[in-house]
């Protein structure tokens, strides 16, 4: 399917589905019930699930096949933010232009600072990419106001020009980003006995992008190219002595991968039409780092797992407050209600961070490759159960292909 | 809109039909509809609190926390009422707002714009809340206030001091209780010029992000007005956390002053840093070398130890306040958590309550019917003095508090003292004030 | 004249004289040896070879073009393959794909950007690295992860792929160091089939002397960073200014 | 001219700091080839630690004081150290005068059993491990340990005071023979600098003068050859670890008087001292010292305002710009080795 062996076809098949059935899957406790604080099927948080995961899919490109560690990937997803929205504001409220822009700027950055940094190989690549990402972020906070309104992020405004868009109905509010007179900001909500789901317009866009950036990427990990990349990583040495030059293979990847953050970045701002400068910060390339890893370098799914592993503590665990942990506990008698809040209480709200960088711990202690070697032990462990204790085979067959 | 099949979130909120609801989505549009974003149906109201619980502002957004458990507490009756017994106005009974019970969701700003409105959009779509409030600077409430005018949701901002807030920045959905950078220069002038007289050389740090630029613009002008010179006006990264090479030129510069436009961290470290570097101790132009930071809070003045002695600003109240609301607040916080409340504390408080009453007084949780409400009220007995909400720019006019480093602390909460209370006429400008101009309220959006 | 010409080259580290006047003349379709001492400069004069070091003076031409100032992958791309000391191959990938690199290489030159065709389909790419793999008996071998291969292994696979470029000359760095005797003699055997079946010149640095007496058609001994004699193995066997440069060293 | 040697003394303070986190970072990455994002947290704890023991020297009982009242109108709570009940006013008084210099004989101690428990408990797990895995662990400790203090200590700043009589400042033009006055620098900064200096010196005649050093600077050469000769490496890693983690704590013990201590400040150092460590050369001690003083300097001249006035905003990237400058011209750094960590 699709110039896909069967394999491959059939993990598209599983994450397209998944991408389809997110508001039912992401939405399993009822509305209202004490457990609805877990449920994650909102347009915010379905939206930055796959946002990210295409930041992450991009960044595993460059990261996971190269094996270049950059440093200052946020920076090309700030300036995509940054064009899309400009485009918002000049030309039109239609996110076809917006988004082209974001990629295509991004991509231009991402040549640039390639060209530059991928002179330099290992922690001095990566700490080149650092500057330069810190740069654009201490830049953009301060003297470049002007173009990004500094601190408070660059919005959307009722006299900006649009151009291409006809004067709206209301002049005293603001449009919203559309795909051709959809509506980002459309929901629609279905309600099913207890439970609710909702439908939104922009988290089905994202979708979308998030299956083509996904077959995209599927396809150039298998490809020729991709198998480049690889010996990129596994030796560059040998490369240079087989007649390959290695830098425009890795200039290659790296402006692909600013180009997928570029894609982010213009797709964040389609879904909520502001762009801060934190999003350029250090700590923000080092989260897209942290996604890869955790859920699992050089893999197709993990680095998407990883990003939904971390969106969703830092947007969940965040909002779980103590009044929240009383009412989960309220079936206990009072006296151990009251130690199990105190006990749980460290790990939620302001202490979400806390939770994650326990997580972050284990993770990569206990689970090496990931979150998807977690998923392949799972799915080991079901093989040797249904086949029983005749077939040794899998138990053994621990040789992790490099690129599944 | 175009697609009536589609409708902005809120407008559907339909029966229990499972399943077959997918495949026809037009059967709903004819079903009952809310008339605006979040409609509370039930027998409670959701608010949504946006405080910085992570990152360099989480005590102050512990502190606003305690305080909306506080308000939420007192408006659904419980505790003493605290300041709902000294509001000046008396819509609200103790039994929730329009009768239903107060409930609340939380969220972390992280003090970043992103991540603020992140958290706010969770708890439109997700909790349903219906309004917003919070926040510990400007840049995350000019975010998060825009995004609650995009999604039809009232934002009622926590601590906020640019300008820009209630200036370029304005919404139609948006209330700021807390004082401006504007007031802060208006309710300090008078008070340097006395303390100080009027031939002084000043020289400006600034954090060199949007509310510092207009906290500089302001007190420059304010302390221009007086006949001050400004000497320079240097601009340090939001990211520096030693000031010595900003503070050493300062020493040799000629000036006499040097105002500190920095706040949380910037300006623990910068006020620290300048008083190592002796500046306190030394006499340019004859004078008594002076320190000013005209944004003063409480919890960040700690930081600064001893450092804060002496030391001029402004804040927007202070728990050392006589009048009989801030007592009642100070009382019934104090009671609860064992220790007095910040100027945050106190500012989402008051904002809470004010949002209540409101909806209270409009009979809807309408937000043009809560904005219809709050525009141009005046109001008392909320620890500022008379206030008016005025409708121009959605800012409050209040008394503003000139306050110094106290010389001899009792304890560890009495750090500032109120030198003097400006009356709000002195602080009040014209909403086309230059300070304030470009940019619109625009019209309310109930968000339907 | 041969196909590889050095004339002249020096090369300075520092104070050390690494390399001094060394000339060097490889006949076209030959085995040449190039052997010497430890710290006689054959490592530099490789390098120098292959575009990792640039001679201070001097000039290196093949087939009568200059490589000096050229990258390893444009001297590659003329037709120099080098193999390494410890063998360097791609650890992470499948005997198979360390097979296909060089394939793809000679068909599409240094880079080329073909992203969206798979791997699989490449049809001709595959024929040709699995008859490599075919010849040097390692078909069976063809999915296994090449990192966990042994040495041996490792050497042929390495060789397989600088031959399935077809090069014309193929630089040997001290291909049997380490290995075992029985290792070494199969390595031996493998590069006198390769020489018998095809057009090929083979430039061998070696300190086993079995190795280099067993192939070797020529050898020029280096010491001291200067070539001491150029001559047939049989005169150099006896030569006395060998066996004075080996003094110490076990002459074998 | 005062204006620039007021702006090197900044810059050797600033620097003093840097340096001091860096040559622990190079000592970790040198010898055990580990990626320790949790080394900023080492520092903040270490800063922490002044916090700590001097709460421990103000631990005091309540006397209430029927004169005065507190916020609440009730009798004001008045808080009495044991110190002063044991020692006397004065001399009690001295001691607390004196907490931070003092919690240096607390920080060691505390750092060196925080190293050894990070090393053996966790590190040594992911010495095999890719540079990647070292990264995601090492960061999540970090946020845990950062995390931890702020649960118990808050996010404010603290104030930590230095010892009366380094609170003022020194008027270092004159001793130069400029006006008086014109070059006036605090104490205490004076006191971190030569406290750095010392603390730099001492690490490196450890490692010169002592067997240890010397097999832990083979070990940063060549860490095969020194497994083979037999050398319990492990050992030494270990104790290489809880060194470097006592530099780290002491460089934030003696900097909480500077600028208040507070939880992130971990965080606020650690990517600074990273592009340190890679300006100065993966794998040199004199290179981390070197680049930490260099940039430390460049910084404070960046922020001066003739130079701002040419060039806006320098101050705000003249750190990143120096390293990629320095990084492009060298490739490896001021002083870097060849292939340590260039994959």
């Amino acid at each position: 399917m699709l110039g896909l062996n069967k394999k491959d076809s059939v993990l598209l098949l599983v994450v397209t589905l998944l991408a389809i059935c997110a508001p039912f899957i992401l939405n399993p406790f009822p509305t209202g019930s004490a457990m609805a604080q877990f449920n994650a099927g909102y347009p915010d948080l379905m939206q930055r699930f796959v946002i990210f995961g295409i930041f992450a899919i991009g960044f595993n490109i460059l990261f996971g096949l190269t094996g270049y560690l950059s440093f200052g990937h946020a920076a090309f997803l700030g300036v995509g933010s940054y064009s899309a929205v400009w485009m918002f504001k000049l030309l039109s409220m239609n996110i076809i232009p917006a988004i082209t822009l974001s990629v295509l700027v991004a991509g231009v950055f991402a040549l640039l600072i390639g060209y530059v940094s991928l002179r330099r190989s290992g922690i001095y690549f990566a700490i080149l990419t650092l500057a330069f990402a810190q740069m654009s972020f201490n830049l953009a906070y301060s003297v470049l106001t002007p173009i990004t309104n500094g601190e408070t992020g660059l919005q959307l405004a009722l006299d900006d020009p649009r151009i291409l868009d006809a004067a709206p109905a209301n002049a005293g509010s603001l449009p919203y980003p559309s795909l051709f007179g959809f509506e980002m900001s459309d929901t629609y909500i279905m309600s099913a006995g207890a439970w609710q789901f909702q439908f939104s317009v922009g988290y089905y866009v994202c979708a979308i992008v998030l299956l083509v950036s996904f077959y995209l990427a599927m396809r150039l990990f298998r490809s020729p190219f991709g198998m480049m990349l690889r010996a990129i990583k596994s030796n560059q040495q040998r490369m240079n002595y087989t007649g390959l030059n290695a830098r425009p293979y890795a200039l290659a990847a790296f402006v692909i991968s600013g180009m997928y953050a570029g894609l982010a970045g213009g797709l964040m701002a389609s879904m909520d039409p502001l762009a801060g400068a934190e999003r350029m910060q250090w700590t923000a390339s080092g989260e897209v780092v942290l996604m890869t890893i955790l859920g699992g370098a050089g893999t197709l799914i993990g680095p998407v797992l990883g990003a939904g592993f971390i969106k969703y503590f830092e947007n969940i665990f965040s909002k779980i407050n103590d009044n929240i942990l009383h009412q989960w506990f309220a079936f206990m008698p009072d006296g151990i209600e009251d130690i199990m809040v105190t006990i749980v209480h460290p790990f939620i709200g302001k202490g979400w961070h806390l939770t994650l960088g326990i997580l972050f711990m284990l993770v990569v202690t206990f689970l090496p490759g990931g979150l998807v070697e977690g998923g392949q032990r799972i799915g080991r462990l079901f093989r040797r159960r249904k086949t029983g204790r005749n077939d040794n085979a899998d138990s053994t067959d621990s040789t992790k292909k490099p690129a599944e | 809109m175009s697609n009536n099949t589609f409708t902005r979130r809120g407008v559907l909120r339909t029966g229990a039909i499972a399943g077959a609801g997918v495949a026809l989505p037009t059967i709903f549009t004819a079903s009952s509809a809310a008339a605006y974003t979040n409609e509370p149906m039930g027998s409670s109201v959701t608010l949504g609190f946006n405080v910085p619980q992570t990152g360099p502002y989480a005590d102050e957004g512990a502190d606003e926390l305690r305080a909306y458990e506080l308000a939420v507490e007192h408006l659904n009756g419980g505790g003493d009422g605290g300041m709902l017994n000294t509001f000046s106005s008396d819509a609200l009974q103790g039994n929730g707002i329009l009768g239903k019970k107060v409930e609340y969701v939380t969220g972390d700003t992280q003090t970043k714009s992103d991540a603020a409105r992140a958290s706010a959009r969770s708890m439109i779509e997700k909790d349903g809340a219906i309004m917003v409030t919070g926040g510990s600077s400007s840049g995350v409430a000019i975010a998060v206030q825009g995004l609650c005018q995009e999604a039809g949701v009232i934002f009622m901002a926590g601590l906020t001091h640019s300008n820009d807030t209630t200036g370029k920045d304005k919404k139609a959905n948006g209330f700021r209780h807390f004082f401006n950078a504007y007031m802060s220069g208006a309710a300090l002038a008078p008070v340097l010029k006395q303390l100080y007289g009027s031939d002084r050389n000043a020289y400006h740090l600034t954090a060199d992000y949007t509310w510092g630029w207009t906290q500089e613009e302001s007190i420059v002008a304010a302390t221009e007005a007086l006949g001050w010179n400004t000497v320079n006006t240097v601009k340090t990264p939001l990211s520096a956390t030693d000031f010595s090479s900003y503070i050493a030129p300062v020493m040799n510069s000629g000036a006499d002053v040097l105002v500190l436009n920095h706040y949380g961290g910037n300006m623990v470290n910068s006020l620290t840093n300048a008083v190592q570097f002796g500046l306190r101790e030394k006499v340019v132009n004859g004078k008594n070398f002076e320190i000013v930071v005209p944004l003063y809070s409480r919890l960040m003045a700690r930081g600064a130890g001893e450092n804060v002695k002496g030391i001029h600003g402004s804040t927007n109240w202070h728990w050392s306040l006589q009048d009989d609301a801030s007592k009642a607040f100070v009382k019934s916080f104090g009671t609860k958590y064992g220790f007095p409340p910040s100027q945050a504390a106190h500012t989402v408080y008051c904002q809470t309550l004010l949002y209540a009453d409101a909806a209270q007084r409009a009979g809807t949780f309408n937000p043009c019917g809560i904005a219809e409400a709050l525009e141009g009220f005046e109001f008392d007995g909320l620890g500022n003095g008379k206030t008016l909400y005025r409708a121009a720019d959605h800012q409050c006019f209040k008394d503003v508090l000139v306050v110094r480093g106290k010389e001899n602390p009792q304890s560890e909460f009495d750090l500032l003292e109120v030198v003097e209370v400006t009356p709000a006429e002195q602080v009040t400008y014209e909403p086309d004030h230059p300070m304030f101009a470009g940019g619109a309220l625009g019209e309310c959006n109930p968000g339907s | 004249m041969g196909i590889l010409e050095v004339k002249g080259v020096n090369k300075r580290f520092g104070g050390l004289q690494a390399l001094g006047d060394v000339n060097l003349d490889v006949a076209e379709n030959s085995v040449h040896a190039i052997i010497g001492p430890n710290g006689a400069g054959k490592s530099t004069l490789l390098n120098c070879l292959v575009g990792k070091l640039i001679p201070d003076t001097g000039s290196v031409m093949f087939e009568g073009q200059s490589v000096l100032g050229r990258k390893p992958y444009e001297i590659n791309q003329m037709g120099i393959s080098r193999v390494f000391q410890t063998p360097e191959i791609f650890g992470d990938l499948t005997v198979l794909e360390n097979m296909m690199i060089p394939c793809f290489a000679k068909r599409d030159g240094a880079f080329r950007m073909h992203a969206f065709e798979h791997s699989f389909n490449e049809k001709g790419i595959i024929e040709h690295a699995e008859a490599m793999l075919e010849d040097m008996n390692m078909a069976d071998k063809r999915n296994e992860h090449s990192a966990s291969m042994s040495r041996g292994d490792k050497r042929r696979l390495e060789i397989a792929m600088c031959l399935a470029q077809d090069p014309k000359l193929l630089l040997l760095d001290e291909p049997t160091a380490g290995m075992a005797r029985a290792d070494t003699n199969n390595t031996i055997d493998l590069l006198k089939r390769i020489k018998s079946e095809r057009e090929i010149t083979i430039a061998i640095i070696e300190h086993d002397m079995h190795v280099v007496f067993s192939l070797a058609e020529r050898i020029t001994v280096l010491a001291q960073g200067s070539p001491l004699v150029e001559d047939t193995p049989e005169n150099i066997k006896g030569h006395p200014k060998v066996r004075e440069a080996y003094l110490g060293e076990a002459a074998a | 001219m005062d204006a620039i040697i007021l702006q090197i003394l900044n810059g050797l303070d600033k620097g003093s700091a840097y340096a001091l986190i860096a040559l622990g970072l190079t000592l970790i990455f040198g010898t055990l080839g580990v990626v320790n994002f949790a080394h900023g947290a080492l520092f903040m704890i270490g800063a922490f630690c002044a916090v700590t023991f001097s709460k421990i020297l103000h631990s005091s009982y309540t006397v209430i004081d029927e004169t005065k009242t507190d916020f609440l109108g009730n009798p004001l709570k008045v808080d009495m150290t044991y110190v002063e009940k044991w020692f006397g006013n004065a001399a009690g008084g001295t001691i607390l005068d004196w907490a931070v210099p003092l919690s240096i004989l607390f920080a060691i101690p505390v750092m060196i059993i925080i190293g050894f428990v990070m090393e053996r408990g966790l590190i040594k797990h992911f010495y095999t491990r890719p540079h990647a895995d070292q990264i995601l662990v090492t960061f999540g400790l970090a946020i845990v340990l950062q995390e931890l203090i702020k649960y118990f200590y808050g996010a404010n700043p603290i104030p930590t005071g230095a010892p009366e009589m380094f609170r003022g400042s020194f008027d270092f033009g004159a001793l130069l023979g400029f006006d008086a006055n014109t070059i006036i620098y605090p104490y205490w900064r004076l006191v971190y600098f030569v406290f750095s200096a010392v603390i730099i010196g001492a690490v490196f005649s450890f490692l010169r003068f002592t067997t240890f050093g010397m097999v832990v600077r083979a070990g940063m050469a060549d860490r095969e050859t020194v497994g083979l000769l037999g050398i319990n490496i492990n050992k030494r890693f270990t104790l290489m670890f809880g060194m470097a983690a006592a530099v780290a704590g002491l460089a934030g013990v003696m900097y909480a008087p500077i600028n208040s201590p507070n939880y992130h400040m971990g965080m606020d150092f650690l990517v600074l001292s990273f592009v340190v460590v890679v300006v100065g050369g993966m794998g040199s001690l004199p290179g981390a010292v070197l680049a930490g003083f260099l940039l430390g300097i460049l910084e404070s001249f960046a922020s001066m305002n003739e130079i701002k006035s040419i060039l806006p905003g320098i101050d705000q990237i003249i750190i990143y710009l120096v390293a990629i400058i320095i990084l492009l011209t060298r490739p490896r750094g001021l002083m870097g080795r060849k292939g340590v960590m260039e994959e």
